[in-house]
This record gives structure tokens, sequence and C-alpha cells, in this order.
């Protein structure tokens, strides 16, 4: 049992326990605080894998950015101590069932399954490599999908703006005149 | 261009003609100048036909033209005709030439209504002159679909239900008949080779005997659930009765014969071996049709339910004697199909008419209306006379011919439905004489009546075209039936190659 | 350094994480703990391309590019849902998922 | 072509005095109307009196046979590939004497109309609708096949319907027609079957054929038996059943009485001298074939008219409307001349019968025709149809009088009137055959001549009733048909049938049998003394008979109920337990498994929408079920 073991193990049990705790927390706030430990150690195996440009953008994007959005949201909508309401224990004892009876299958399906680990030399997966690929256009070059993904955040920030601006309906303009 | 194109090219322009006028008057103009030159049409092509067959053409469809339009599946516009068909173009012409007449006073929504009328005449036409099953199938659905709309929005009644299901049980026979089409297109050749939807190549072929068992009752049906096969007629008595006039002529002077037509053509000439197999069960159908619309009818009380039962009973009739299949029969089923549009064209249009001034249609409530609108009356009587079979209608030598051919059948069971068929011209007197005693006959009912104008020159030109058709084929029906006559060659030819026992 | 870390307990992880999201998709009812639901199973889809990359391709990206687009798609998932949300609280004064039962029928 | 295509022009100006007539009705003012289809029908009248005199006398050879000749033919239709349709004249004896009879009573009629419905709405229309009927009646009797005979047939019972409704607002007139027409109609279905089985085993339609007795139509009819009797014999029973309905036949015969709605020169010309013996003229016509095929049919036949005659006579002394009188007296006579025929056999002094028979309807033309045109004129001096009405009139209606007595002898077989002649071959002819049939015509002879007397006492005898104006004769267009056909009634029973209309065509020796005559003439005379004693002077005794026979007299009065019965069966049960029940079983079981089938999907649907709940969650939900579901089933247990 290496240290590396151990940090896999303490990564993984986390995860695990984390993400439980945020799908089970009624407070709203916490789930939100659990579920950034969940991405923090999530950034901690891809640290392990030795991805380090991923695992950053993993803590600047999810843990700094979403994380961040989400919370700010939860304050905007609810109250800090409120309590989340939960589904009948019906619906989450099915639920439980479902989720459970799939784990176990998929589970079942990965150790039945004989994955072939490649031996072939790895490619580091460094600032500048990573840069590279980005904008090459050759083979196993990724310019089509960081454009795209480029517009899709774009449309992305222009569709929440116009959502979540105050909209001006009729009905609304007539109130206020009323008013 | 093909002279046959010209029968959808015709209807197409004169719908794209009324998109552009503005009010009633400027789009029944349209429409009256496009159906005149359609029966222009329909004449010509009678003549050409008989001057063709006569300089010797024995080709078995004439005017062929056909191009390719869905190489995918090898559908062609493939068209032609022969003496069927244009016997049944020319019912069509007079047909929708007298709707427009009829529809005169259109005031609601008029442009929009003349649209869906002659998109349906264009369904219409397509049909008959089509080659191609799948081009026969699309125009088919052309033709039904207005239907829904012209029930639906300018009909009257319980429109909406009735619209609905009457589109709705029709829609159902596509869907049998989509089968049946698929089906024959599948097996089309079986010898191995470029299948085909055309009518003519498949005819050339033997479907197989086991295909044809599984495929001859989705088409037959298919098409008599148009043809009003009993107990697929339902649609037939709510339908006319809520459609407006126009609507009620074309579709049962016009649209029913689509059944007969296609159960002929696609059903029996495709499929002879099973058409031979089965025949007994729908034979069996067509004759309770056939006395059972009569029946029917004579209990009821409205006009327009009278006359789709009675409908329903001459449309049988039009199925039985196709299920006959031999020479005389189907040729009287030919002219049954094309005296009863006609009459029963005639029937709907003097209904909206008589409807449109007492603004009633039940004959309890009317009676003596003979003494105030005597050219509607006697053009009734000449109707209901017609439509009882007299002598010197067109009625009487579709009925016998039916008649004498199925008698040529020898054993009993054909024997009884004959009988049995044959009775319901007693039936068809009663429900007849009854109404017109009670609607026409006797002292005027209601004070109001005294006051009715009779027909206008719109209202006479409509009526009188299709009298002058019906006396026309009962006083000289040689000509047509000369030339029904040798159209049935090649059916007749592919009947009498299947050897079944008991034949 | 993860020599002798088997590639089934990434996946183990990754799967029970997957379906721990979706867990509380199917029983949270407020809209944005289901949102953080939606953001885990993104997460263990992540793992997943990543772990495929490392251990069975290492000598390409394209795991590591997918779970990056990935990123970037669920950062603007994120926003828009949460613009979304924002708005149902306006109009329904309410982002519990039952009451948005509008389109039924 | 031939001399006789003339011939075609005789039914053919009828039917256009028809069509110009009825298309140009409204224009045409006054009289005009009547007098065009007068003339034309007087050209007619003028050339069957030719085509008579050519066929019977100037053409023919003394000492031969009549043979019949096909003046005209065309094909009209090609109907199965052995039957074709044509349509043609035929020229043989009894064809032309019913154009002599047609045209005659008919011409007659056309003139007394112009009196008899002057002024009345609808003159115009009136001669156009008598023109379509002498049309269609000339075309019946010329016709050269058996179908185009059905083609007439239906267009004279179409005629009928139109006149018998002439009065259209009158409902009893219409109901009157319409009973007509639906009961022919039903007659007509036999007639058709009929067609059907004969065309079909002999293959052809052709009379000529058909009734050669020794060509291949009559050889080829042994056929397959079906219940006892060989398959023609059905179809012969079938046509006759045809010629029944139009005959008032009992029990086809409930229309006649009725018909009586229609204007009184109709009933003459229709119900009494031409359409009502088509029946008779049919099976007159394909005598041949009865003859050939065995005794069932003819026997039918037979017994049939007898019945009718006996039945009609008895109902005829109870009645008061005088033109159901008449009615009833035709149905009677009709008998006859179907017993007449039903005895005959085919050829030579056998076939007396077949020769009486038109012998018969030729006289009977003549005078039952004048009695109807002679009640025309009464009720046009009285306005009413019923004898209570009437009395005393021979001094205001002398010509009617004198012509009334003439017919009326003449029906009653007093010689030397027409009546006798004919009469007297018939009882000869049905004593040759059946006793039975021949008393039962003894009988019926009695009781012809004492209704006859007891209406002709009624009328012209008696005390004065109060009228509404002074009676006064009709005018001379009225009386002069009256007068000729008097003249007719007396004189026509000289002719000499047995030369000109026999059977086949040859001419027979035939004489008067006295031992059979003088028993006829004594119950004739017996028959007018009875009457005499109890309607010439008012007295208590009809009473007193009625009373003594008040249930027999009840029934026959009532028509014997024959009429309540077909009401019954019409009314009650087809109405009620066929139409009904199809009209309901039509909107209920059939419509209703249609919109049940409707309703079925709306229903299911409706329940099932519930699934469409809108809750992302429950949506969520069977979806990773369902993907755990799959995934189970396809890796785990497939």
């Amino acid at each position: 049992m290496t240290l590396n073991d151990i940090m896999f193990y303490l990564f993984a049990g986390s995860i695990l326990t984390f993400s439980l705790l945020t799908v089970t927390s009624r407070r709203i706030l916490r789930s939100a605080v659990y579920l950034l430990f969940v991405l923090v150690s999530t950034a901690g195996i891809y640290f392990m894998l030795n991805y380090n440009f991923l695992a950053a953008v993993q803590l600047t994007v999810y843990a700094g950015g979403i994380i961040v959005l989400i919370i700010f949201s939860i304050l905007l909508t609810s109250h800090v101590s409120e309590k989340a309401v939960v589904a009948p224990v019906k619906q989450q004892i099915f639920s439980a069932l479902a989720v459970a009876a799939g784990a176990v299958l998929t589970i079942l399906t990965i150790f039945k399954f004989a994955f072939s680990p490649s031996v072939s030399p790895a490619v580091e997966a460094n600032v500048k490599n990573v840069g590279r690929a980005l904008v090459s256009y050759n083979r196993d070059g990724f310019a089509l999908p960081f454009e795209v993904i480029s517009i899709l955040l774009l449309a992305a920030m222009v569709g929440a703006i116009v959502l979540a601006k105050k909209e001006k309906n009729p009905e609304n303009i007539e109130k206020q005149t009323k008013l | 261009m093909n002279i046959l194109t010209l029968f959808v090219v015709i209807p197409v322009l004169t719908v794209a003609g009324i998109l552009f006028t503005k009010d009633l008057k400027q789009s029944r103009l349209v429409s009256a100048i496009g159906m005149t030159a359609q029966l222009i049409l329909s004449a010509i092509l009678v003549y050409l036909y008989v001057t063709e067959r006569q300089a010797g053409n024995m080709a078995p469809m004439l005017f062929t033209f056909d191009a390719l339009w869905f190489p995918a599946l090898n559908i062609h516009y493939a068209v032609g005709v022969d003496g069927i068909s244009v016997a049944m173009i020319a019912l069509t012409g007079v047909v929708v030439f007298a709707g427009i007449f009829a529809s005169w006073k259109m005031e609601f929504l008029s442009r929009e209504f003349f649209i869906s009328l002659i998109l349906l005449a264009t369904g219409v036409f397509g049909f008959f002159i089509s080659l191609d099953l799948f081009t026969m199938f699309l125009f088919y659905e052309i033709a039904v679909i207005p239907m829904y709309l012209l029930i639906g929005i300018w009909g009257s009644g319980p429109k909406e239900y009735s619209a609905m299901k009457l589109t709705l049980m029709l829609m159902g026979g596509s869907a049998l008949l989509m089968v049946g089409i698929l089906g024959i297109y599948f097996y089309s050749v079986p010898t191995g080779g470029q299948l085909t939807f055309n009518v003519l190549e498949i005819a050339k072929h033997k479907i197989p005997i086991e295909m044809q068992r599984f495929l001859f009752p989705f088409t037959f049906v298919g098409f008599g659930i148009l043809g009003a096969l009993f107990p697929f007629h339902t649609w037939s008595p709510d339908g006319h009765a809520s459609a407006p006039t126009a609507v009620s002529m074309l579709h049962a002077g016009v649209l029913m014969k689509l059944g007969g037509y296609g159960a002929f053509r696609v059903a029996i000439f495709l499929m002879p071996e099973a058409a031979h197999e089965q025949a007994w069960i729908f034979i069996i159908l067509t004759s309770i049709s056939v006395v059972y619309g009569a029946f029917g009818a004579i209990f009821q009380k409205d006009l327009k339910y009278i006359n789709a039962y009675s409908s329903v009973s001459h449309c049988g009739l039009v199925l039985f004697a196709v299920l006959m299949m031999n020479q005389t029969a189907f040729t009287g089923a030919v002219i049954q199909m094309i005296s009863h549009g006609l009459m029963t064209a005639l029937f709907f249009a003097l209904i909206g008419m008589i409807y449109g001034r007492t603004h009633t249609r039940m004959i309890n409530e009317m009676g003596g209306l003979m003494k105030v609108i005597p050219f509607l009356g006697v053009v009734y009587v000449i109707a209901g006379l017609a439509s009882l079979g007299l002598p010197g209608f067109s009625g009487f030598v579709a009925e016998m011919t039916v008649f004498f051919g199925a008698y040529e059948h020898v054993d009993l069971f054909h024997r009884v439905a004959t009988i049995v068929a044959v009775s319901s011209i007693v039936i068809t007197a009663v429900y007849i004489l009854r109404v017109v005693g009670t609607l026409l006959m006797g002292p005027i009912t209601d004070k109001h009546f005294l006051h009715l104008e009779d027909a206008n020159w719109y209202e006479r030109l409509s009526t009188i075209t299709l009298v002058i058709g019906i006396t026309f084929i009962g006083m000289a029906p040689l000509w047509l039936s000369d030339m029904i006559h040798f159209s049935l060659a090649p059916i007749i030819a592919k009947l009498a190659t299947i050897q079944l026992p008991g034949m | 350094m993860i020599d002798n870390i088997p590639l089934n307990a990434f996946l183990v992880i990754s799967t029970l994480m997957f379906f721990i999201g979706i867990y509380g998709f199917l029983t949270r009812r407020n809209l944005i703990t289901m949102l953080m639901s939606i953001e885990l199973i993104l997460n263990s889809v992540n793992i997943n391309f990543v772990v495929f990359n490392k251990f069975l391709y290492p000598n390409q990206l394209h795991g590591h590019f997918f779970s990056l687009i990935v990123i970037a798609v669920a950062a603007s998932e994120a926003a828009v849902a949460i613009a979304i949300i924002i708005n149902i609280y306006r109009n329904f004064k309410s982002i519990d998922v039952e009451n948005l039962d509008q389109m039924k029928f | 072509m031939n001399s006789y295509a003339y011939t075609l022009l005789i039914p053919l100006i009828p039917f256009f005095v028809f069509v110009s007539v009825g298309m140009a009705e409204d224009k045409l003012k006054g009289k005009l109307g009547g007098l065009i289809g007068t003339a034309g029908l007087g050209i007619a009248t003028f050339l069957s009196y030719f085509t008579a005199f050519k066929y019977f006398i100037s053409d023919h050879v003394a000492g031969t046979g009549y043979t019949s000749v096909k003046a005209f033919e065309i094909t009209w239709l090609h109907l199965t590939d052995k039957l074709t349709i044509n349509l043609g004249v035929l020229i043989d004896p009894i064809s032309v004497m019913m154009l002599v009879v047609i045209t005659t009573v008919s011409f007659m009629v056309h003139i007394y109309s112009l009196g008899y419905m002057e002024g009345e709405r609808g003159f115009a229309r009136f001669y156009a609708f008598l023109s379509l009927f002498s049309f269609s009646m000339l075309g019946l009797v010329l016709a050269t096949n058996l179908f185009q005979m059905y083609i007439f047939w239906e267009l004279v019972g179409v005629s009928s319907f139109l006149l018998i409704g002439y009065y259209y607002e009158k409902p009893s007139a219409f109901s009157a027609a319409k009973k007509a027409f639906i009961v022919t109609r039903f007659a007509d279905l036999g007639f058709l079957i009929g067609i059907l089985i004969l065309s079909f085993n002999t293959g052809t339609f052709d009379f000529k054929e058909l009734t050669n007795p020794h060509g291949i139509a009559i050889a080829s009819m042994g056929g397959a038996a079906f219940m006892g009797l060989s398959v023609i014999t059905w179809a012969l029973i079938f046509i006759f059943i045809g010629g029944a309905g139009k005959s008032a036949m009992f029990p086809l015969h409930i229309w006649l009485p009725d018909a009586m709605e229609g204007p009184t020169p109709v009933s003459a010309l229709i119900h009494a001298a031409t359409m009502v013996v088509a029946g008779v003229y049919l099976v007159a016509r394909l005598f041949p074939v009865y003859s050939q095929t065995g005794p069932a049919a003819l026997q039918v036949v037979a017994w049939v008219g007898a019945f009718t005659s006996l039945f009609a006579a008895v109902i005829a002394t109870t009645q008061t409307d005088i033109k159901r009188v008449l009615a009833f007296s035709t149905m009677s006579q009709i008998g006859y001349m179907m017993l007449s025929l039903g005895v005959s056999k085919y050829g030579g002094e056998d076939g007396l019968g077949f020769m009486a028979s038109n012998f018969h309807l030729f006289t009977h033309a003549m005078f039952k025709a004048l009695l109807f045109l002679g009640a025309g004129a009464v009720i046009h001096a009285v306005h009413s149809n019923d004898m209570n009405d009437m009395g005393g009139l021979r001094k205001y209606l002398p010509i009617t009088h004198i012509t009334f007595l003439i017919a009326c002898l003449t029906i009653a077989g007093i010689p030397p009137f027409s009546g006798f002649f004919s009469k007297d071959e018939i009882l000869s002819a049905a004593f040759e055959s059946n006793k039975i049939l021949f008393g039962i015509e003894y009988f019926v002879a009695g009781l012809t001549a004492f209704y006859m007397f007891r209406l002709y006492y009624n009328i012209f005898w008696g005390h004065d009733r109060h009228y509404h104006h002074t009676p006064h004769e009709a005018p001379l267009v009225m009386t002069v048909p009256l007068m000729i056909l008097a003249f007719g009634s007396i004189f026509s029973g000289f002719l000499p049938f047995h030369n000109l209309v026999t059977s086949d065509g040859l001419a027979f020796e035939s004489h008067i049998d006295w031992m059979i005559a003088i028993p006829s003439i004594l119950v004739g005379v017996l028959g007018i003394a009875v009457a005499t004693i109890m309607y010439k002077k008012e007295n208590a005794l009809p009473d007193k008979v009625a009373a003594s026979f008040s249930f027999f007299y009840r029934w026959a009065f009532k028509k014997f109920y024959v009429d309540e019965f077909y009401m019954f069966v019409t009314k009650k049960i087809i109405f009620n337990y066929i139409s009904r029940p199809v009209a309901w079983f039509d909107r209920h079981i059939v419509d209703g498994t249609m919109n049940g089938i409707a309703n079925l999907i709306v229903f299911v649907s409706f329940n099932i929408k519930g699934l469409q709940s809108g809750r992302v969650q429950q949506y969520a939900f069977v979806f990773v079920g369902g993907v755990v579901a799959m995934v189970l089933i396809f890796v785990y247990v497939l």
C-alpha cells in the first residue's frame, strides 16, 4: 500500500461520501458545499493521473465558477436556513432500488469486461501539448471543437442574460400603468 | 402536353386563378370557367378515344404517358385511359360542372370553398387517369383530405362530428389500402427484377396466390369503405347529411366511385385468383348492402339521409356487380357507377335547392311543393324515377345489366344473391315514392311555402346538365356499353386463364 | 504514480457517483439540487473519459479534451439553467419541481 | 325495311307529342295541348286501322296462316354474350288487334277528355301523360322481344302512376298512385325474375324464337327441375306474377279499386281497356311457351283467373262507388280472359280459349271503356261518385242512358251484343276443359248481369236526389265517343276472330254452341231480372237481403279485408318489424360499433394521459427504470 494508493482511496472515499451527502442533505447550501468537495476530490484524482491542466480547469471552472454560481442562485431563491423538501418515501425507495440495480448491473458489466491496458508511451498532458492540440487542425487536433465550444459558451452567456432579464410582457406593463 | 395531364393541370390552374380573386363573384366565375373547360375537355377526350378505337388502336390503354418521379421506389407518373376511365372522367366532368353551379351562392369564405372543391376534383381526375398504383393512391388522398375541410367548415348540423367520422373512416380505408398496395408492389414481379407500381406491368405477372389471399381483403375493403361496403358505410349518412350541397354531389356522385373503380381496377384486376376465392364473403356483404340500404332509407325522415342510404344501396350494387366477375356484370358495374353518380348528384343538388328555400330537410315538415316550385318538383320526380330504375333513364340500364350479369352464375348461392339484389327494386320504389308523395304532392302544409321561388338559371343549368346525362345513357346505352365492353377484354382474358376447382 | 491501482477501481467510483447523481435527480425536489445532481453525473462521466484515456490510449489526449469540453458545456449549462431557475422562481415563487407540471396532457 | 316500317310511327307520334307538350306545358294556353295530343293520336289511330286492314285483309293470302313480321328492329344494348336487347316493332295478329283496341279507346278518351277535363289545372300535362301512356302501351304491344316488353311494361306502370296521381294535391289520389305503382312494381319483380330465368335458359329474348313451336328455344326447355316443376315452368309462373300485377289478379288486385281516384277518362283508358289487359296480352304473347311446357303454369293462370272473376264479382255487388263497381267488374272480366287462356291448348280448335280470350279482350275494351266514359258523364253531371247521390238520371242524360244500357246488356251477355259472343266462346272453352271452372264462370255471368243492372237502376231509375243544379247532358265532344263506342260494343261481336287471332295463326271453324249459349243467356236474364226486382223501384228488398247475409255482406263490402291485410303486412310488419329495426340496427349497432371504436380510443387515451403528468422526475424515473430493465434484458437475459 503505497502513499499513492492511500491517496487514491482517500479521494475515492471522499467522492462517494460527499456525493451521497450532496444528494441527501436537506440543507441546500450544505449540499452545494458537499458538491464542492466532490469536485475538488475529482480534481485530486486528475492530479494523480498526471493531468494537471485538466485538474486545474476542474478546480477553476467547476469549483470556482459553477459552485459559486449555484450558491448565488441558492441565496437568491431560498433562505439559508430553509430545509429542502424531500420526495415522498415511496419515491425515494423506488428510485434507490432502480439506481442500485443500475449500479450493480454496470459494475458487474465492468468486471466482466476484460480491458486491455495499453503499454504504448504516454503523451504528457502539459500545457504546451494541450495548447498545441487545442489549436491544431491536423489529425488529433481540436480546433473545431474548441471553436464550437466557444460559440456555445457565447450563446449560453447571451441566453442566460436574456432569460434572467426582467421580462416586460404586456401584462406587467399593464399592471404598472394601472398602479 | 399529354391530354390526360391537362385534366390535372386545368384544375390546378383554376385553383391558382381563384387565389387571385377577391369575392364570390370572381371566384365562382373562375371556377365555372375552369370546370367548363374541364367538361369540354372530357367531351374531347371521349371523342378522341372513340375515334382512336375506331381507327383500330387495340392497346389496352390509350394516350399513355410515363415519367419517373421517385426512382428509389420506381414510382412513375404513369397515365393512360381505357373506356372505363374515360366514362368515369366524363362523369366527373359533368358532376363537377353541375356542382359549381349548385354552389353559385356560397357566400361564406367562397374563395376557400371553391379552392377546396376543385382540389377535390383534381384528386378525382388524377385518380382516374393514373396507371401507377402509388400515384393513384396519392391522388386518392388528395381527393379525400379536402373533404374534411369542406364538411367541417361549410357543413351543417353536427358537421365537426361528421367530418371527423368521414375522414377517419376513409383514412382507415386508406391505411388498409396502403398495406394492399405495398404488398402488391413487393410481389409485383415474382420472377425477380425491378419492382413496379404500374398496373399494366403488374397485370402481366401473377402475384403468388398465398399473397393474394392476404392482400385481396385489404385492397378490397380499403376501396370498399369508400364504396360504402356494409358494414363500413356509416360515414356516408352522417357525412352526406352534414356536407354542403356541392360536396354531397361530388362525394356521392364521384368520390364514392373511386371505391368501385379501384376495387375493380386494382383488387379484381391484379388479384383475380384471390378475388375468385373470397368473392363469396363480399357478395354476402354487398347483397346485404343493397337491401339493407334500401330498407334503411324507408325509415328516414331527413332527405339527405334517405339519399345517403339509397347511395349505400346503389353503391352496394356496384361492388356486387364487380364481384360477379364476368363481362356483363362488369359492364353493369361501370354503368351503375355512372348512372348512380349522375342520379345522386342530381338528388343532392335538388335537396340543396329545396333546403335553401324551405330551410328544412325533414320530409314531414314539407308538402305540396310541386305546386310552388314545379321545375324542381318535376326534376325531383325525374330523379326519383331514374333512381327506382325506370326504363329511359340510366338506372334501368345499369340495374338490368348487373342483374343479367349476376344471373350468369349457375350455382344456387349466386342465384339467391342475385334475387336478393333484384328485390331491392321494389324497396327502392317504396322509399322514393314515399318521399315524392310527402314532399311534392298533397296540399301545401306551410303557408310560407306559398311564396317560394322556382329555380334560378344556374340551378336550372346544374340540374338540366345532369338530367341530360341520365336520359342520354338511359335512351342510348349502346355506345357506352360498347365502350366499356372493349376495355374489359384484358381482364376477361386474365380471368379466363385462372383455373380453379368449381369453375 | 497510479500503476498499482486497477482501472476497475476508477470505473467503480465513477459508476457509483453516476448513480448517486441519478438518485439525487430522482429524489430532490429543489431545482438547484437537481442541477447539482446533474453536475455529479457529468463529473462521473468526466472521470471515465480521463481514466480510459490514461489507461487504454495514453498515446493520445482525446479523453482529456472531451473532459475539457464537458466542463465547458457544464459551465454553460449551469449558467443557462440557473437563469431559467431564477426566471421560474420569479414567476412561480417556488423552484419545487412538483409545481412545474404545466406541460402535461 | 319492309312494307310495315311505317308502323314505327304509331308509337313514336305519341312519344313526340309527349315530349313537346310536356316541355312546353305551361306555355300551351287553353285547349291547345289537348288538341295537339288528340291530333297526334288521331294519326296513330288511322295508321293502326290501316295496318289492321293491310295485315288482315290486303296482304293476307287466303288459306294460309298469319305470320309474324318484324317491321323494324335496332339493337339497343348488348346485354350478355348471348343476349341482346333490341327495340323493334313486331306485327302479328294479336299485336295488330291490340293496336286497334288501344288506339281506338285512346282516341275516344282523348276526344272525350277535351270536354271532361276542360278547365282543369294542368290540362296540357294531362294530355302529355296520356300521350306517354299511349306511347308506352303501343310500344308494349309491338315489342319484338320480352325485354322490350318489360321496358314498356315499366313505362306503362309509370304513366299509370302519373295519371292516377293527376290530382296530386289530393292525398288520396297520390296514395292510390303510389299503391298502384308499388304493387305493380312488386309484380314486376316476379316478371323480371321470370325473364332472367327464361332468357338464361333459352338464350334469347326474341318472341319469334321463343314462341316458335319447332324452335330451339322451346326444345331446350326441359331443363332442370326445381321443387317438382321444371325451371321454365317456374319462369313462366314468375312472368305470370308480373302479368297478374298489371291485370289486377287476386291477390295483386288491391291497387285497381284505388286507382279510380284518377280522372275518369284515365280509368276508362288505362284501368279498363288497355293497361290492365297487358297481363292477358303477356300470357297470350308467350302462349306457345306456356302451352308447350306442361300444364302447371297454365293451370295457375286458369285458377287465378277463375278465382279473381268470382271474387271481384261478389265484391262488385256490394260497392256503392260507381267507378269501383266498374273496377271490380273489370277485374272479373279480366279473370275471364285469364281463365280462357289457362284452359286453352295450342293450335287449331284446341286453341279456342286463346281466341276467346283475345276476342273478349277486344269486346271488353269497347264496352268497358263505354261504361267508364258513361260513368264519367254521370259524374260530370252530378259531381259525385256515389250511387246514393244518384237516381232518375235517365231524364236528364238521355244519350248517356242509352249508351250505358247498351254497355250493360253487352257485359251481361245478351245477344246480339258483342259480349255475348265472346263470353260464349270462353264458356265453351272452359266447358271442354274443366267443369268446375265452367260452373264458376256460369255463376259469375249471372252475378255480372246482376251487379251491372243494380248499377244501372241505381243511376238512371229511382227518384231524383237533391242535385245542386239540374244535371245536364254532357257536351257533344263527350257524347260522340260514347256513341262510337256503343256502336263498337254492339257490332264487334260479329268480327270473325276465329279466322284472325288464333294461337297458331291458322284459321279454324267456330260456331256458337247453343247448349252452352242458351243457359248462359238465361243466367244473364235471371241476373237482370233479380236486379230489376230489387232496384228498379226503391223498396226495402236490398236492405233485407243485405241484412240476411249481413256477415257476408259486410265482408264483401270491405273487399274481404284484403286491403287491410296488406296494410297490416306493409305498415305493421315491414315498416315496424323490418325497416325500423334496420334503421335502428344501422344507427346503434353498425354505427355504434364505429363510434364505439372511436369512443374506445378516446377512453383509452383519457386514461393513459395521466402518464404524461408533466413531472420531470417521474419521466426521469421511468427513463432510468427503462434503461436498467433493457440492459437487464438485453445483456443478462437474452
